[in-house]
């Protein structure tokens, strides 16, 4: 072999040399396979094989309130008679005052306070009212309809008793088809009697040194008055048109709404506001600005007969400053 | 319309694809044989490295007395003279190109003069490397080697004299053009098309002689290195007249010709210069065979056929049909085919003789350049794919990936072959064996900094102009860091040139040696 | 003995390269056959992709204002039922009704020309004033969509059949170019309809032009900066990602640039700009702006999805956090003074490069961060359609209101 | 291999393909293609303008080619909508660049469409942007002690300002900002205009 070294040493080499030559001739090979094999895979890749291109990027976060129900969206309305009451419902809905304007004695609308429609959880979603009643309330003491619960609604949210007719609808008036076909609609597939995730407002536990007016005011203007102004009075468009909602004042909801009460109030706010910043308020925040805008004047609750001392009595027990004196004025005296 | 484009467009591909079918079983079946008489060559599958080689021993068949035959003294005056010229462009285009990359984070360095501004430093390096140092060095290489694997004296050497007098006037008249603003305007095609004539006409200087000492060869096979040569310079004059045809084109179609030939220089001109060069001098140097004629024939063939249509991956997302840039990246993925092919010729006999890297620095120089050429052609391929270019292009990923190519490839392989044929051509040793050593360490440590300084700079930038959340401003504060550590690359690397042009000079103007010594490598090898 | 050599063989100098003959190794063959198997399917698929590129730039094109085909019912609700309601009641105290209004029942020209121009002014429609504030939708709806619009809205509302003619919108258009809205009833009764008299007179504080000083600042630029109708336009029309300042509130235009002073929203240029500006002159330059009225030059220009832009813009998506748009920034997206900007007729590029900026921080200066949260639930996608619904509004009329103008406060 | 000639002419022969399939083929087809509607060909002046961008070597830092949405936001970033060949047909030399040291310029002259922002960015970017990487352009402009007549002023910040005099643009430097000031391709591409739709696919379904 040694011998032969000499003739034949260009073309021999030792089995060690021969040795790294393979394993070089394996790894370029082997590198240039999985270059390739990279290249492969990036067009199939490219040509949507490893990726399901149906499917839009969309629901990349998770809702932001976990909840269970979904109600159909707005291009799954039906057409026909049924259609139209739903979206005579809808407009009733969204723009109160404008399409049910013989009822309405404020500015507000339905959907100022159940938002996106009704729809959204944990802002009392219609889906999950539809499916709760008929239900005792205590409001009133007595077995609710559906309907009973919507003249509830035009009663105090609405302020009805300013309203040109001076009160909400009459039983079967075409407002309270309209609104629980719409309603019904929103709670097509949910469980008719199950407690539904989001329904409501959220309860918040009220916090350990109670609530204060006063460091709400501080809450109010750092976090609420860029949109509702800092007189609460709201904020309008250059024709005059509502966009944000007047939270006291003759414009807003009277002392007998439920909103007029500050533990539901703390609720919404703590779940709703700032629009698009939910649960970004701590409970006491909630609960603060809540006292704040609740201990505010605002139209005198349809329910005081005698004085203000007996309507307290007799409809305002809880979290409520109907009746009591705050900046040394009594409240419930009612707005002009 | 699209659809026959694109039935026509896959068919035409498919012709590639037949041509490479038919080219790899005529391998395999042995119908381009080396010479006729080895028609009967009896080739059994599954003993590769075993056959022996009929020829392998009859020993004078590879051996040849070239100092005897006296060819490196005919080629001597021409071969030193472009040498010499590549080496001072290269050490002027190294300076312009430390110039520009320095203005990158010094904006207001030297920003008084209008041949000073970025624009044309920039383009003055590029014109100055490319058409100086890699042309006129790769030239002179192929002038010394083609005589040398044809056994017989370089015909006609005194154009080649004209033609390297021609091309630097041309090229510096080009270079003076651009530094004053006027250029044709186009990357790789700045220099006006006027002073092109200069080089065009100079090209035929140097093409004529090794074609016609080609013609007149005293072996009857051709070596590998000789393909790559003669298609080279075949390639490059109809790929530079094309390109520089004035008032043909405008807007798209001027951007496709000019991507068509700026693609094909490194390809079509630099590549085969390299990659031929670099083909005789591993085996020249190791003194043992290629590892396999087959592969050699693929790796020629295949970078024929696909290089050749890889230019428009340089304009993808941009408007230009769709169906060129789609071809464009198909055939930048098929060359991972002549890629492996040279890869394993090349690597697999430098990984056998190790030693050797020890032994001789001109190897180091080649050997490494070879597998930087490897490393290019995986990296371009890749870079061509749709989702990485969206990162990549537009980025200073794609300035690293060009020097990958132009400096760690081609440049490298070019020293190693200067270091070698310098004394072998004057008979005067290197006299600093150690600056030989200095300069391959300042070039390949700078060039490294350089490289993962511009690729990680270029993928951050890339990420960020892909973030519409992101500002602008925010893909150049990311690269900051990446461009000041490009300049301390750089800077090395312009120092290893300084070191190698001085030692040239020296090399050159001492006195010769009386004999360049008996052995291929530097320095005498000890055998144990 | 030597098994194996220690030291190197010292090769010959008479060495000549060659080859040996060894077959191509197995594995370049594999690559080589999938990668060319890959490429001509690649090849193949190329014919797809052009046709969806296709079809999106015909998308674009279609999403171009005025260029759609849409019919009057259409039309009627995309762009008047916003403000006129579905049945076209109006909005009490606010928007005048369609139903029954004089103004459809009469001469075919008096609604086209309210389209045309839009309405600055009192207005008196079935005996209630209006302060009506209407957008010109001269520079988004076409003569052929005014027609068919003007035709459905007379054939619905005023018991009108007969249809409109686009000629006759394209000689008022002619007739009527260049002129701002309408100042209230009175100015359109008198030039139109006279038989709609008695209109309620125009004596709103008048639109004087702003002093000298504001005036070089808008149209000269001084103190080492540049003048601002440069870049914004003659009108305040702006392009691309330079804002459209027409209209916008005068407060909300002074904050803007107080913020670049500060730094809470960063903008190089107009840092510079906000720099060389005392107090007063900002102020000043907000007053001016949002008292300007130009034509919308806002395009669909980012290729974005306008039908998932109107759902994010009227409809919002609350499972992701992002409340309709005009639940703050008004019903028609004409803005809430001073502290929520109009939106309508905003260039693409702008009003996407800065929901981005929220995201990035670079702008930072919404009132309780309103901005920042929503903006991180867009995507890429969503910008670009919430963006492009925005540019086919029609601009934000203006009101020459003293509330207005004072609105800085 | 042992003969010349069959390798020259088939190297060539491969060459003449890829010249058929990257320069004829593509320059048949967009050839074949009307300008984009509303295209305007260069002013005189605009066209002595874009003579000093291409002298200057802008290209080397700016391109003019915004990609699709369906690749990257360039559109958000108000460069304007995916460039299409029929853009172009009005450039020679092109410039359609491949780095983006800095932003890209197809629609420069809509989303800055004011002269003297461009005459100070200019003639000292770094007075407008701290961290801007682009040469100044001091020798297309002068310092005289005071403006003459029709002489055009550039604006710049106090830190900026010469110790006395004003500094003046050179008519090259206003015919330079002509240029980008026209560079407006807004306008919508028809929906058979031709450009690199190789990403359309991947965008999301409208």
């Amino acid at each position: 072999m040694i011998d032969d070294d000499r003739i034949s040493a260009e073309a021999q080499d030792s089995p060690k040399q021969e040795g790294a030559g393979r394993a070089v001739r394996r790894g370029v090979i082997a590198l240039g396979g999985g270059a390739a094999l990279f290249v492969l895979v990036s067009m199939a890749f490219d040509l949507g094989w490893l990726r399901d291109r149906g499917e839009p990027v969309k629901n990349r976060e998770a809702p932001q309130a976990m909840h269970t129900f979904f109600p159909p969206g707005e291009q799954a309305i039906p057409d026909g008679p049924a259609g139209d009451a739903i979206k005579r419902g809808q407009a009733i809905f969204m723009n109160t005052r404008m399409n049910a304007k013989d009822f309405v004695g404020n500015h507000l609308s339905c959907s100022n306070c159940h938002l996106d429609g009704g729809r959204k959880a944990d802002s009392a979603p219609m889906w999950a009212a539809w499916v709760s009643y008929p239900a005792y309330r205590k409001k009133n003491k007595q077995i609710n309809t559906m309907e009973d619960r919507i003249k509830g609604c035009f009663t105090y949210s609405m302020n009805a008793q300013n309203s040109p007719t001076g009160g909400a609808p009459p039983a079967g008036h075409d407002v309270y088809k309209d609104l629980q076909t719409y309603m019904h609609w929103l709670a097509t597939g949910a469980p008719t009697g199950k407690k539904m995730l989001g329904a409501g407002y959220p309860e918040l536990d009220k916090p350990a040194g109670g609530y204060d007016p006063a460091r709400g005011k501080l809450v109010y203007d750092a976090k609420c008055a860029v949109c509702h102004g800092s007189d609460g009075q709201g904020q309008r468009d250059l024709n005059g048109r509502l966009v944000f909602p007047p939270l006291w004042g003759p414009d807003s909801y009277n002392w007998g709404a439920g909103m007029a009460r500050v533990n539901t109030a703390a609720g919404f706010i703590k779940a709703n506001m700032p629009l698009g910043q939910g649960n970004s308020l701590t409970d006491q925040q909630a609960w603060d600005a809540a006292a704040f805008i609740d201990s505010q004047e605002r139209p005198r609750d349809p329910r005081q007969k005698g004085s203000i001392a007996d309507n307290a009595k007799a409809n305002h027990g809880g979290d409520s400053y109907y009746g009591k004196v705050v900046g040394g004025r009594q409240l419930g005296a009612g707005t002009k | 319309m699209s659809l026959t484009i694109g039935l026509l467009l896959a068919l035409s591909f498919v012709v590639s694809l037949l041509a490479l079918a038919f080219l790899i079983w005529a391998i395999n079946n042995n119908q381009l044989r080396i010479e006729q008489r080895h028609a009967y060559t009896i080739f059994t599958e599954g003993e590769a490295g075993q056959v022996d080689d009929p020829t392998a021993e009859r020993e004078d068949d590879h051996h040849f007395d070239i100092e005897r035959a006296g060819i490196d003294r005919v080629s001597r005056l021409p071969v030193l003279i472009l040498v010499a010229s590549g080496i001072g462009w290269l050490v002027l285009g190294s300076l312009f190109g430390l110039v520009a990359s320095l203005k990158l984070h010094w904006p207001d360095w030297l920003d008084a003069q209008a041949a000073l501004t970025f624009g044309r430093v920039r383009t003055l390096h590029l014109n100055m490397v490319i058409y100086g140092w890699a042309s006129m060095t790769g030239i002179a290489v192929a002038l010394w080697v083609t005589p040398r694997i044809f056994h017989t004296p370089l015909r006609l050497p005194r154009l080649p004299l004209i033609g390297a007098a021609l091309w630097n006037m041309a090229l510096l008249a080009g270079a003076i053009a651009i530094a004053n603003g006027w250029t044709d305007g186009e990357e790789w095609l700045e220099i006006p098309w006027q002073v092109d004539i200069g080089l065009a006409t100079a090209g035929v200087f140097f093409v004529v002689p090794i074609i016609v000492t080609a013609a007149r060869r005293e072996v009857h096979h051709i070596y590998v290195t000789g393909w790559y040569y003669l298609a080279g310079l075949c390639w490059f004059p109809v790929l530079f007249v094309i390109a520089n045809i004035p008032y043909i084109h405008s807007g798209v179609q001027e951007a496709t010709v000019n991507w068509w030939f700026a693609h094909n220089v490194l390809g079509l001109w630099l590549t085969p210069l390299g990659v031929g060069t670099a083909y005789y001098f591993i085996p020249k140097i190791i003194g043992k065979p290629i590892y396999s004629y087959s592969l050699s024939l693929l790796g020629f063939w295949g970078l024929a056929l696909f290089y050749s249509q890889v230019g428009i991956h340089h304009l993808i997302g941009g408007p230009v049909p769709t169906w060129v840039v789609t071809l464009s990246i198909v055939h930048s993925m098929m060359m991972f085919i002549p890629v492996l092919a040279v890869a394993v010729n090349q690597h697999v006999l430098v990984a056998r003789n190790l030693w050797a890297l020890r032994e001789s620095i001109p190897l180091r120089f080649v050997a490494l350049g070879a597998l930087l050429y490897t490393l290019a052609s995986f990296q371009g391929s890749i870079e061509a794919l749709r989702t990485v270019n969206s990162v990549t292009h537009f980025t200073h990923y794609t300035v690293g990936h060009a020097h990958l190519g132009a400096y760690g490839f081609l440049t490298l392989v070019l020293f190693g072959a200067v270091y070698y044929l310098v004394p072998r051509s004057t008979g005067r040793q290197w006299p600093w064996p150690a600056a030989m050593a200095a300069h391959f360490w300042l070039v390949v440590v700078g060039f490294l900094v350089y490289f993962a300084a511009l690729t990680i700079g270029g993928v951050l930038q890339g990420l960020a102009m892909l973030d519409a959340t992101r500002p602008f401003a925010e893909s150049v504060r990311v690269t900051m860091p990446y461009l000041q550590a490009r300049s301390v690359g750089g800077s090395l690397m312009a120092l290893g040139h300084l070191l190698f042009a001085v030692h040239f000079v020296v090399a050159v103007l001492q006195r010769p040696a009386p004999h360049p010594g008996a052995t291929v490598l530097s320095k005498p090898a000890v055998a144990a | 003995m030597k098994t194996q050599l220690s030291g190197p063989p010292s090769p010959s100098e008479t060495f000549e390269p060659y080859e040996t003959m060894r077959p191509i190794p197995l594995g370049v063959l594999m690559i080589a056959v999938a990668l060319a198997l890959w490429g001509v399917v690649l090849l193949f698929d190329n014919s797809e992709a052009v046709a969806i590129g296709q079809a999106e730039r015909a998308d674009v094109l279609a999403d171009q204002p005025a260029r759609s085909d849409a019919d009057g019912a259409s039309l009627f609700s995309a762009r008047c039922a916003t403000c006129h309601q579905p049945n076209g009641s109006g909005v009490s105290g606010a928007v005048p009704p369609l139903a029954g209004s004089p103004f459809l029942a009469g001469r075919a020209e008096v609604p086209i020309a309210i389209l045309l121009r839009g309405i600055d002014g009192p207005i008196r429609v079935r005996d209630t004033v209006y302060d009506g504030h209407m957008p010109s939708f001269a520079s988004v709806l076409s003569d052929e969509e005014i027609a068919r619009l003007v035709s459905y809205l007379r054939e619905r509302f005023a018991d009108r059949p007969a249809p409109v003619a686009a000629e006759m919108v394209t000689a008022l258009r002619g007739e009527l170019a260049g002129g701002s809205g309408w100042k209230g009833g009175q100015e359109l009764a008198a030039r139109l309809a006279p038989e709609l008299a008695p209109q309620p007179s125009f004596a709103l504080a008048s639109r004087a032009e702003a002093d000298p000083a504001t005036m070089r600042l808008v149209n000269e630029g001084t103190n080492g900066s540049w003048a601002c109708a440069s870049c914004h336009g003659a009108l305040g029309q702006g392009s691309e990602t330079v804002p459209r300042l027409a209209g916008l509130p005068a407060g909300y235009i002074a904050r803007q640039l107080e913020s670049y002073l500060n730094g809470s929203r960063r903008n190089e240029s107009m840092a510079v700009v906000a720099r060389s500006l005392t107090r007063q002159e900002r102020v000043a330059l907000g007053d001016y702006y949002a008292l300007l009225r130009a034509p919308s030059n806002a395009r669909p220009s980012l290729g974005g999805d306008i039908a998932r832009g109107e759902r994010l813009v009227l409809e919002g998506v609350w499972d992701r956090g992002i409340p309709p748009c005009v639940s703050c920034h008004g019903p028609s997206a004409f803005g809430v003074a001073p502290g929520f900007p109009g939106l309508a007729a905003q260039h693409p590029a702008y009003t996407a490069s800065q929901l981005a900026a929220w995201v990035s921080g670079e702008r930072d200066n919404a009132q309780q961060k309103l901005m920042n949260g929503i903006a991180r639930s867009l995507d890429d996608a969503d910008r670009r359609a919430v963006a492009d619904y925005l540019a086919t509004l029609p601009p934000v009329p203006v009101a020459a209101t003293k509330e207005r103008a004072d609105d800085r406060r | 291999m042992n003969r010349i000639l069959p390798l020259g002419v088939i190297a060539l022969g491969i060459l003449a393909f890829a010249t058929l399939m990257l320069v004829i083929g593509p320059a048949i087809q967009i050839k074949s293609m009307a300008p984009t509607p509303g295209l305007a060909n260069y002013s005189a002046q605009e066209l002595r303008g874009r003579e000093q961008y291409v002298a200057q070597g802008c290209v080397y830092c700016h391109s003019q080619q915004p990609r699709s949405a369906d690749q990257a936001p360039d559109a958000e970033r108000g460069w304007g909508r995916a460039a299409v060949a029929s853009d172009y047909v009005y450039d020679r030399p092109h410039q359609l660049g491949t780095m983006r040291t800095g932003p890209d310029l197809f629609n420069v002259g809509t989303r800055l469409p004011s002269r003297d922002w461009h005459l100070t960015h200019l003639y000292q970017p770094r007075a407008i942007f701290a961290w801007s990487i682009m040469p100044g352009y001091p020798y297309l402009f002068e310092r005289k002690s005071r403006a003459g007549p029709g002489d055009v002023v550039v604006s710049l910040p106090a830190e900026h300002r010469p110790a006395e005099g004003v500094i003046v643009a050179k008519p090259a430097a206003l015919d330079l900002v002509a240029y980008l000031q026209g560079l407006d391709h807004t306008n919508p591409a028809p929906a058979r205009a031709v450009r690199d739709d190789g990403y359309s696919e991947r965008g999301e379904p409208r």
